[in-house]
């Protein structure tokens, strides 16, 4: 199989076009399976009560903000490399799902935080590292949505990621440092429940679920944009794009 | 081409053009000033809390000054054609980089770290605790201006530059003013704060090492 | 099976609203997430139809 | 030392500008680039210049790749683009100090004097370039081509602002690098003015 026939937009639409009911169904599936598991298969916490059950939410979207943002990271390098244009448009694809999940994480851990420790927010080291990832999701789209030129744009976006992405580890060790030196602060996440069998099984599928749907939302983002870029150019205007 | 040689020409070129713009040349020391002396206007005058918090307040001030200058860093070359010729040049574009960056640090990091005593006095900060700040500062600006250059390279000539470029950059200041503010911290506690500087040094020698040629890269993406 | 009733699942153990909250959070992002790509995906078939290709 | 530019194709943005050109430009030659506004002449000029990157097709200088020997390309050759590329607060004397050191080949004074002379700007070379007409930057943009010693002029649009004078003495430039084996890759939208050269049309 030659792959490299795949890193041409022209070919990769169809291609793309039939995975995305295969992932969708997937992600269908694993997410009816993973909430019964969250709802009525997983124990009370004997700790949390049933307020733990937000974890079934909160931990694969933060799984998934960070995963996402190296997925784009190496879409961005071979981009790079192989001055691929499909490359680009991957990046572009998966940015804004990841900034979704970043957010998501956000709010279901501030919703979960305020039962729990009493507050929305803390100054926690994973919550502001999450909260920093976030930023940088929105400094990548700030930036692809400002730049007019397609061509500038993957390679502004793909360097901006490659950036991020060898900062991430600084940062979120800095905040750890940091963390660590105010501990003043009375609560603490560390404090995670233990994980029974039963709620780790949970998560794993919600997480394999969400992770069908990025891969479903980001093959439907990059026929849209393989669409807006090649209008004009000749297999789309001859064939039938179904 | 020699590395000095190509560095010294672009330092010395572009700090003759910032003496010849002496408002320019002046606004983010200015900035600076302003931003931290309205620090104890909105806390209230309480010299206790002033102290505790001059030192975040001073790196704050310090990343904001620094970023005032910086969508100015390659886009007054942009636009007259330089940007093109410099790329253009036997001289490696990289060090040509370097030197405009080193350029941007003199007029706007170093006049920061000269006045901090000045402020610290202001904000009843001790001797040596102002020591501490003028080392961090001495030794984190540097960091900003680089990492501060990748940014200014990837929004060149880009609509709504300026704020692009402090949403871009910002997130990416944060080791930098955490371990800055955090060893003026640790010396108040009584900790031993050598790790800050060592970690700062890291950042220094990790960023003198990328961002020039990154910026380079960004830069090329900008021309074409 | 934990829950006794339907409303005690609705409660959550007093959770309810947080726990509900994260839940009906992410639902909705995953929904309106594919509804704007679709509107997307249509505007611009529509466009390509004008410029005579074959959507 | 030959310029070939073999099958290119250049696109901006999402548009085809052209497709297939193919030239060779060898020592005592010009090349005057021709086509309607916005056809890509000063695109096939950035390419040549190795400013920006074609879609297809391959430039040789000297019969190696631009992008495998940059920096000796890079020594060899001198672009003008439409913009001055003068720093405004500086001096002419000192943009072309700073030009030559740029370029490599640091001038004295007396030569950037004795060039500034050439180009009828002798008494304005310590003004700042800001009070300078657009003629008188872009006499001081030329006098660039006496101070670094190459064999391959890009010239775009060159004549742009120049009064009959300024044209007289770039003509004799032309011939004069010609004569010592230059070669000139050049776009204008008047004549030019010298014999066997040969066009490249968009």
């Amino acid at each position: 199989m030659n792959w490299f026939k795949y890193a041409s937009p022209a070919s990769f639409y169809p291609l793309a076009g039939k995975l995305i009911p295969y992932f969708a169904a997937i992600t269908v599936v694993l997410l009816a399976i993973g909430l019964w598991i969250s709802f009525f298969v997983a124990p009370t916490d004997f700790q949390q009560g049933e307020g733990y059950r937000i974890i079934f939410v909160h931990v694969p979207a933060s799984w998934m903000s960070m995963f996402i943002y190296c997925v784009m990271a190496f879409w961005s390098a071979l981009g790079l490399i192989f001055n691929t244009r499909l490359s680009g448009m991957m990046t572009q694809a998966l940015a804004p799902t990841g900034a979704l999940f970043a957010f998501l994480s956000l709010v279901t851990g501030s919703l979960w935080g305020k039962p729990m420790w009493g507050t929305w927010w803390v100054w926690d080291a994973r919550l502001t590292s999450q909260l920093i990832l976030f930023f940088l999701y929105l400094g990548y789209l700030a930036l692809t949505s400002a730049i007019d030129d397609s061509r500038r744009r993957d390679k502004a976006g793909a360097i901006l990621s490659l950036v991020g992405v060898v900062n991430v580890p600084i940062i979120y060790f800095s905040v750890i440092w940091w963390n660590t030196l105010h501990q003043g602060a009375s609560v603490s996440m560390t404090k995670a429940p233990t994980m029974a069998h039963t709620m780790l099984m949970g998560m794993l599928i919600m997480a394999l679920a969400f992770w069908g749907y990025t891969i479903a939302m980001g093959l439907k983002r990059v026929r849209c944009i393989i669409l807006e870029r090649e209008m004009s150019s000749e297999w789309i205007k001859k064939n039938a794009v179904e | 081409m020699n590395l000095f040689t190509t560095v010294f020409i672009m330092v010395r070129r572009d700090l003759i053009l910032a003496l010849r713009h002496k408002s320019e040349l002046l606004t983010a020391l200015f900035f600076f000033v302003i931003v931290v002396n309205l620090l104890p206007l909105g806390v209230g005058p309480d010299p206790k809390l002033l102290s505790k918090i001059a030192p975040g307040v001073l790196w704050i001030g310090a990343l904001l000054a620094t970023l005032l200058g910086l969508p100015r860093l390659f886009a007054h070359d942009y636009q007259d054609g330089s940007l093109e010729q410099l790329s253009l040049s036997p001289h490696s574009f990289t060090l040509i980089v370097l030197g405009k960056i080193m350029a941007h640090w003199l007029v706007a990091g170093l006049p920061v770290v000269l006045i901090t005593p000045f402020l610290g006095i202001q904000f009843n900060l001790s001797g040596p605790i102002i020591a501490v700040m003028m080392a961090t500062l001495l030794l984190g600006t540097p960091v900003l201006s680089l990492i501060g250059s990748i940014g200014a390279a990837l929004t060149l000539g880009v609509r709504g530059g300026g704020v692009l470029l402090s949403l871009l950059i910002l997130p990416l200041y944060i080791p930098v003013l955490i371990f800055g503010a955090g060893a003026a911290e640790a010396y108040r506690s009584g900790l031993d704060m050598s790790g800050y500087f060592w970690l700062l040094a890291a950042l220094d020698i990790l960023a003198l090492f990328f961002a020039p040629w990154v910026s380079a890269v960004a830069l090329k993406v900008a021309l074409e | 099976m934990q829950w006794n009733s339907f409303s005690d699942f609705i409660h959550m153990g007093g959770y309810g609203l947080y726990v509900w909250g994260s839940f009906g959070i992410c639902a909705l992002a995953m929904i309106i997430e594919p509804l704007i790509l679709q509107s997307r995906n249509q505007k611009i078939r529509r466009q390509v139809k004008r410029q005579g290709g074959q959507p | 030392m030959n310029l070939s530019v073999s099958n290119l194709s250049c696109q901006r943005g999402e548009r085809l500008l052209f497709e297939n050109i193919s030239f060779e430009l060898n020592p005592h030659q010009w090349c005057h680039v021709t086509g309607e506004n916005g056809a890509g002449k000063t695109s096939l000029l950035r390419l040549c210049a190795g400013l920006t990157n074609p879609l297809s097709g391959l430039i040789k200088w000297g019969g190696i790749p631009l992008k495998e020997d940059t920096d000796r390309f890079h020594q060899d050759t001198l672009y003008l683009g439409h913009a001055n590329a003068l720093k405004e607060e500086l001096s002419p004397l000192e943009n072309l100090q700073l030009m030559s050191q740029l370029d490599g080949s640091p001038a004295t004074e007396e030569a950037i004097l004795t060039v500034l002379d050439r180009w009828g700007l002798l008494g304005r070379e310590e003004l700042p370039v800001r009070v300078l007409s657009a003629g008188q930057r872009r006499r001081v943009l030329l006098s660039r081509l006496t101070l670094k010693p190459c064999p391959l002029w890009i010239l775009d649009e060159p004549f742009n602002a120049l009064d009959r004078r300024a044209i007289q003495t770039l003509y004799e430039l032309f011939n004069q690098h010609l004569e010592q084996g230059g070669l000139l890759l050049i776009t204008s939208h008047q004549a030019i003015e010298m014999t066997d050269g040969m066009s490249v049309n968009l």
